[in-house]
């Protein structure tokens, strides 16, 4: 995440922004505090309704993560981490701020689908163009929308249960091999 | 010293205050001096109250007098003295209010000297020793009261408040009289205490007819269901230092009326005279508190819980009045000793509550709870002092209403010692409804305090109230007197019992612990607590959270959030519970008592596009205006009709009737 | 005015508007309408019974030229005619008649139209704020010019008499819902009122869509309302082929409706998920979550997309179905579905929750214009497949569901019968042959460049989405670039039917089982 | 009740293993692209990023960025140029940082230097 957003954004889970290796470190001994049991707030700010329709399906039968430790709530008072969809619209910032603020620190926010990542909606009057200017994210999961299966991975990799893999990728075939 | 000389200071007091305030009334050290000689006489009533609760009845004082309307005679009796003492609490409470609450004037002069005389009066009737006396000093109380209402004529429903008292009191006063004259002539003596000693003359019919003239009679000052309406037309209009005393005292004239009758003159009587008075102050504590829930109108809530509280007191006397028809003299003392304790708790709350309502409506010029809101953050002190009453009136403890409902349950719920199961069974209906009305009762004054004092105001004039000049020394005096009340409830009640020994006979003494400031019901193997003990209890019970607080605060910084509200733009006042909606409940559950008439309507109702604000009206029907009232009041008039013709306005016509009427009266003299 | 008995037909209505029978035998009449004569063609229109206020939006107004006009159209299905009959209305100034007043339908669009094109209809009734937020000043970007002043939320009820008072709800309320406020306004027992606050998602997607291809354009529209990529999609798409007169391939035409009837399976399978949810069955919402879960599955095994996006595309498919995977998965997951509801139908907790709650009167539903399930189950046989049958549906007719009662239950009994239908189609679409492809395009529609300037090809489109009957409407310059284009998802419509039905109800707890009942997006409406 | 007890245990457990096992329902997930350098020429390039949707492509010299968190695996891409363009197959893409997502792809083809 940007550091000026975190310095922009208050009441945000302690963060210097100092070195990328202290702050790694940080990162990683908050998400060892939620490795076992893990709140999660969604928070809406303008998508198409397809993201928010794979993460109830999170809670279904075939995906059930509750048996990771994962629950759902919708008070962010009880919420350690809060998943944003949609682009981030600027009509929503008064909520989406005093959505991120109700919650107690220490705190993980995961962009989630390609619109908060910035893909479809390009900054303008209506839309930030995702929410990385807004809300100080820990982790960017892609996807239009992102399956139930990229959402579990992206909540694993949150509370540092999953090693990042895509960090590793690099989108070259090279010749016909694989 | 006697109880009848510090009444007769009193009385002095108030007759010079009366003189002050109509000489000085248009300046503010006038009105001092006359609050100041006021209180003063209020002081002398208070000691003069307690002598007379310690020393006993003391003997008739006849003065003057003649053929016709016979002498006037003063007596100091324990069963009073409850009253005189309340009396002379009210005009003190009241006397440190008035200077800050009234501005200097002519009007308010008046005003003041009327309000002066009606202590004086209602002094009177607490200190009557004879028929005539009681009646004379009644029906000026009645008068003087009428004019306390009137004090702002010309503001709507002013004149229409206090004709309601005075048609409703002037009724209730030719039955009183009418009870009166049959003891009076079955008894050949015009002296109560006459009239008491040889009750067990008269016959039975005829003593239970007198009773039942007195029970409507002073039921209508009382306000006993259905002979309440007055209350809640006439104590919104009045000054709140008058609706303060209407409340507080004059109300409590009319209990004093049924207990005189119910426990001094005519303590004999069968069950069912019990029975039927009990039923009567069941049904109106639990209307008078069903209505209060439904109103928004602080003063006429008010009002209406007075007419609730009445309803307890008359409860319990009714209960002892059965309860001594089946033999049970310790219950018939102890519940006659419960009600009068209540009569001297809700004498003070309800006076606090009343002069804080009063605070209120000058601090943001409305008594509408709708229209208030968020007041405890900008008028702590009256908010603090009005938790006080609050708590007293809910009957939570430690407050004293508590004390006396507790004592009036326990009373009612040795129902079974009756021996009959009719009856035990009648009685513990009556305390189910108590109990339904107790339950309401925290219900409405839950809402009575937190809708004006808590949240957020609602209107521009709530959010710039502010208490600064406004009068404090009254209602706290009275919040101490609550406090007073339920920490040394034991000594009081030991004292009240004992001085109430000399109307009932019945000793008490030793049921009452004061020795370990615990209350023992009448029977010893029953029940019992300690009003005192449980304060110290809860008071600790409350520190226990703050420590725990105080040593478990945590190390970490802590964030300091708003509410959460769902990410609204903003949280407008207008989206917490009003006092309406917050009693919509009770007005589902009892529509059949409400018989509610629900009205909608907006700019643009049509589905497609609705726009506009939404006009939304629940009206409760007036049930006893509308159908016991308005046909009697419209055979009135249908009567009225045939006495016009008399009525000329001629002078000489008028002296003619004059005349015939004095040669009618001869004549019957004669015969 | 002049109240028909029966239906007149178009013929009729024409001349009832003065104009003469159309030209040719086409699906989509457009008539123009002077101003002075709207209001008395609109009060025929809406006296005669086989007409339909399907939509009403305007276009031009470019705040660039100076005194460019207002174009106004409405969009009227004549059901019983198998034809949409558009009136278009040049509006000079800024006053036109209010429609609202005889057609009720139009208030919403009216206060649309005000908010992005600044003309407001006669009589100065209150509008409503709809999608723009309260902070858009005169330069926020609008289709438009700004108007005069702000609307105001005079939706918003101020308490009068404090005998009631609004319980706020949201915009951020329980987790895995969107965006949404609702005011209630309660006597602390009764709904008095309800109302929608949904400014909060508006992503101005109409808008962007200007000066963009339609295939660009595409990608917005499936992400416009993702639960109804497809209806929206196909019927934009549909709406551009008419204006570049382009004719899909009939194998392409079938693809799309099968790629429809998946959408709509899965989209019922959700909402009586939703519906066990918000009526706490947990084990309901289990069994339907699993039928749908093996719904999306399906659909990625055949179209490749959990919902379906990219299957749509300008002149055709981008993709086509795996019949094979379709007809060897269908059967089951529809019977998770299936058996899913059989349980819930024989369980009686369940069914009392929703029997009885939030109805709909047919007038209610007719007056409002609502479409869809929602429609259906107050009793109107109101179907775009059958009322507006383009090819596939031509040659395979659905039978139309109709519920009555107009409540939860008859709803979701609709929903149940559509899915059957859905698989029926499905199956008989398989049968007559799908796959991809796709018709040429002239080239300057694909390209970037091209020369600008407005030669008026427009076109409507329209789809049976499982919400109900999605319309598009788009113009295109000669550059093939998109001038105007209006969308118009059947949750623009049924939300406004939304407040009725809870109105109905005394209970609060009853809303949550009334909005999975209509299944709608915020999304959607809020375009 | 009872009945849907009953029926969830005849149903017995659906839940996938992932994370522990891969989760065969992922394979038929769209996924974004993966490219062939040696195919890709700068105007191939510029044509890709013309009909990217998203913006998850942009040229710089020899340089094509793919930003892997815009992309939403359209597939207008692979359509324009099978040869160059294939998809990844891959779905877990969560990043702890954007930078993460943005990968480089050297255009290799003839034609760019």
């Amino acid at each position: 995440m940007k550091p000026d957003s975190a310095a922009a954004c208050a009441g945000s889970a302690a963060r210097p922004a100092s070195t990328a290796e202290t702050a790694e470190a940080l990162r990683r001994s908050v998400a060892r505090q939620f490795r076992r049991s893990l709140h999660i707030r969604t928070l809406d700010t303008g998508s198409c309704a397809a993201c928010e329709q794979e993460i109830r399906l999170l809670a279904a039968p075939h995906y059930d993560l509750h048996r990771l430790g994962f629950f759902f709530t919708p008070a962010p008072r009880h919420a350690d981490l809060l998943m944003v969809t949609g682009p981030m619209i600027r009509a929503f910032d008064i909520a989406a701020r005093k959505t991120y603020e109700a919650m107690p620190g220490p705190k993980l926010v995961v962009a989630t689908g390609a619109c908060a990542l910035g893909g479809v909606y390009q900054p303008d009057a209506f839309t930030h163009g995702g929410i990385g200017e807004t809300l100080p994210v820990d982790v960017w999961i892609p996807g239009c929308p992102p399956s139930p299966l990229a959402l579990l991975q992206g909540l694993l990799v949150a509370v540092d249960r999953l090693a990042e893999k895509v960090q590793d990728l690099t989108f070259i075939r090279s010749g016909g091999h694989r | 010293m006697t109880p009848l000389p510090l009444m007769y200071g009193a009385a002095a007091a108030w007759a010079l205050a009366a003189l002050a305030v109509l000489a000085g009334g248009a300046s503010r050290p006038g009105i001092r001096a006359g609050c100041v000689m006021s209180g003063l006489g209020g002081a002398a009533a208070l000691a003069g109250g307690v002598s007379s609760l310690l020393s006993g009845n003391s003997r008739v004082v006849t003065a003057g007098g003649s053929v016709v309307v016979g002498s006037l005679q003063l007596q100091a009796t324990s069963l009073a003295g409850v009253f005189v003492a309340l009396l002379g609490l009210v005009a003190v409470a009241t006397a440190a209010f008035v200077p800050r609450y009234h501005e200097p004037g002519r009007a308010t002069g008046l005003y003041l000297a009327v309000y002066n005389l009606a202590l004086l009066a209602s002094l009177a009737v607490l200190a009557a020793g004879g028929v005539v006396t009681f009646l004379v000093a009644w029906e000026t109380m009645a008068l003087l009261c009428y004019l306390l209402i009137l004090r702002r004529p010309r503001r709507d429903d002013v004149a229409g408040g206090a004709f309601w008292f005075l048609a409703l009191s002037e009724t209730g006063f030719v039955l009183i009289v009418a009870a009166f004259v049959i003891l009076a002539a079955k008894t050949h003596s015009m002296q109560l205490d006459v009239i008491a000693a040889r009750a067990h003359l008269v016959p039975g019919a005829w003593r239970d007819t007198a009773y039942l003239l007195a029970l409507t009679g002073f039921g209508f000052k009382a306000g006993l269901v259905p002979l309440h309406v007055w209350l809640p037309e006439a104590h919104p209009v009045a000054p709140a230092d008058g609706s303060a005393f209407l409340s507080g005292l004059v109300v409590k004239l009319g209990v004093y009326g049924i207990a005189l009758f119910a426990f001094r003159l005519l303590p004999a009587g069968p069950a069912w005279r019990g029975i039927l008075t009990m039923a009567a102050g069941a049904a109106t504590a639990a209307i008078g508190i069903l209505y209060a829930l439904n109103e928004r109108d602080i003063k006429r809530f008010l009002a209406y819980s007075t007419i609730e509280n009445i309803g307890i007191i008359v409860t319990a006397f009714g209960a002892a009045m059965t309860f001594w028809a089946y033999g049970q003299r310790l219950l018939w003392a102890f519940l006659l000793l419960a009600g009068l304790y209540h009569v001297a708790n809700h004498g003070s709350y309800k006076t606090l509550l009343f002069l804080e309502a009063g605070v209120i409506e000058h601090a943001t010029g409305t008594r509408d709870m709708d229209r208030l809101g968020g007041l405890a953050h900008r008028m702590p002190r009256a908010s603090v002092i009005t938790f006080a009453g609050t708590l007293g009136i809910a009957a939570l403890p430690p407050l004293n209403g508590f004390v006396s409902e507790w004592l009036i349950f326990q009373g009612l719920f040795q129902g079974f010692r009756t021996g009959s199961h009719l009856v035990a069974i009648l009685i513990v209906l009556a305390a189910a409804t108590l109990g339904l009305t107790a339950g309401l009762a925290i219900y409405a004054f839950v809402r009575g305090y937190g809708i004006p004092f808590l949240g957020m105001p609602r209107t521009r004039r709530a959010a710039a109230a502010s208490e600064a000049g406004q009068p404090v020394a009254g209602p706290a005096l009275l919040a101490v007197a609550c406090v007073a009340l339920a920490v040394g409830a034991p000594v009081v009640l030991t004292a009240l019992a004992r001085a109430m020994r000399t109307v009932t006979g019945v000793a008490l003494r030793p049921v009452l612990l004061p020795g370990n400031l615990t209350v023992i019901p009448a029977h010893t193997k029953f029940s019992g607590f300690s009003p005192t003990y449980l304060t110290v209890f809860l008071l600790a019970v409350l520190a226990v959270p703050g420590l725990i607080y105080l040593a478990g605060r945590p190390r970490a910084d802590s964030l300091i959030v708003p509410v959460w509200d769902g990410g609204l733009v903003t949280f407008k006042p207008r989206m917490q519970y009003s006092a309406m909606t917050f009693s919509a409940p009770t007005r589902v559950t009892f529509d059949a008592l409400y018989r509610p008439t629900v009205s909608v309507r907006r700019a643009s109702d049509d589905p497609a596009g609705r726009s506009g604000p939404v006009h939304y009206e629940s009206q409760a029907t007036p049930v006893f205006e509308r159908y016991l009232y308005r046909p009697v009041i419209r055979v009135f008039e249908w009567l009225a009709d045939f006495i016009r013709p008399i009525q000329s306005g001629d002078v000489n016509l008028y002296l003619f009737y004059v005349f015939a009427a004095v040669l009618v009266a001869y004549l019957l003299g004669a015969l | 005015m002049t109240a028909l008995q029966q239906d007149p037909g178009l013929p009729g209505l024409l001349s009832l508007l003065g104009h003469d029978a159309p030209a040719g035998d086409g699906p989509v009449v457009t008539v123009s309408l002077a101003a002075a004569d709207l209001e008395t063609a609109v009060r025929r229109l809406s006296a005669a019974p086989g007409a339909r206020l399907a939509d009403v939006f305007g276009s031009g107004g470019n705040p660039a030229i100076d005194g460019d006009p207002v174009i106004v159209r409405m969009v009227w299905g004549l059901d019983s005619d198998r034809r949409y009959l558009i009136t278009e209305s040049v509006i000079e100034g800024d006053r036109y008649p209010a429609l609202s007043d005889i057609v009720p339908a139009a208030f919403a669009e009216e206060c649309e139209i005000y908010e992005q094109f600044g003309i407001r209809p006669a009589g100065g009734k209150p509008l409503n704020r709809v999608a723009l937020p309260p902070q858009a000043g005169p330069d926020f970007p609008r289709l438009g010019r700004a108007p005069a002043e702000q609307p105001a939320d005079v939706h918003a009820p101020h308490v009068v008499g404090g005998q009631a008072f609004e319980f706020p709800f949201g915009p951020v309320r329980q987790a895995g819902v969107e965006s949404l406020y609702y005011g209630l306004v309660t006597s602390g027992e009764e709904v008095v009122d309800l109302y929608l606050l949904t400014w909060h998602k508006h992503r101005g997607v109409e808008w962007r869509m200007r000066g963009r291809t339609p295939r660009e354009a595409l990608f917005q529209v499936e992400r416009a309302e993702g639960l109804g990529a497809v209806g929206s999609g196909w019927a934009f798409a549909a709406a551009t082929e008419t204006a570049l007169q382009v004719q899909p391939p009939d194998q392409a035409l079938r693809t799309r409706a099968i790629a429809l009837e998946l959408e709509r399976l899965y989209n019922h399978a959700a909402a009586t998920a939703a519906l066990c949810q918000s009526t706490g069955l947990a084990v309901g919402q289990a069994a339907a979550e699993i039928a749908l879960e093996r719904l999306l599955r399906l659909n990625a095994a055949t179209f490749g997309h959990r919902y379906l996006f990219g299957v749509i595309d300008i002149g055709g498919t981008r993709s086509g179905p795996d019949a094979a995977a379709l007809r060897r998965e269908l059967p089951g997951a529809y019977g998770e579905l299936r058996r899913a509801a059989d349980a819930l139908l024989g369980t009686n907790s369940f069914l009392d929750r929703l029997e009885a709650t939030g109805i709909l009167t047919p007038e209610a539903a007719r007056r409002l214009g609502l479409v869809g399930p929602v429609a259906r189950a107050t009793g109107l046989a109101v179907d775009a497949r059958a009322d507006h049958p383009a090819e596939p549906y031509a040659g395979h007719p659905p039978v139309v569901a109709t519920g009555e009662g107009g409540d939860v239950l008859a709803r979701f009994r609709v929903m149940l019968a559509e899915a059957a239908e859905s698989v029926r189609l499905i199956g008989d679409l398989l049968e007559a042959g799908a796959g991809p492809g796709r018709a040429d395009l002239p080239d300057d529609v694909i390209s970037r460049t091209g020369p600008s300037g407005n030669t008026g090809r427009t076109g409507l489109g329209w789809a049976e989405s499982s919400r109900g009957e999605a319309l598009a409407w788009v113009s295109l310059d000669d550059g093939g670039r998109i001038t105007r284009a209006r969308l118009r998802p059947a949750s623009v419509r049924n939300w406004r039917g939304f407040d009725d039905a809870c109105r109905s109800q005394n209970v609060f707890t009853d809303i949550p089982i009334i909005e999975a009942s209509f299944w709608l997006t915020v999304a959607g409406t809020s375009r | 009740m009872a009945l849907w007890f009953l029926r969830g245990l005849r149903r017995g457990v659906i839940t996938t293993r992932y994370p522990a096992r891969a989760d065969d329902s992922a394979t038929a997930l769209p996924t974004p692209p993966a490219f062939r350098p040696e195919a890709l020429t700068r105007e191939l390039a510029d044509r890709l990023c013309l009909v990217c949707p998203s913006w998850a492509l942009t040229r710089n010299g020899d340089v094509l960025f793919f930003d892997a968190g815009a992309c939403t695996a359209c597939g207008r891409c692979r359509e324009m140029a099978p040869e160059a363009v294939t998809t990844s197959g891959e779905f877990e893409l969560a990043a702890t940082n954007p930078a993460h997502l943005v990968k480089r792809i050297p255009l290799l083809g003839e034609g760019s230097s």
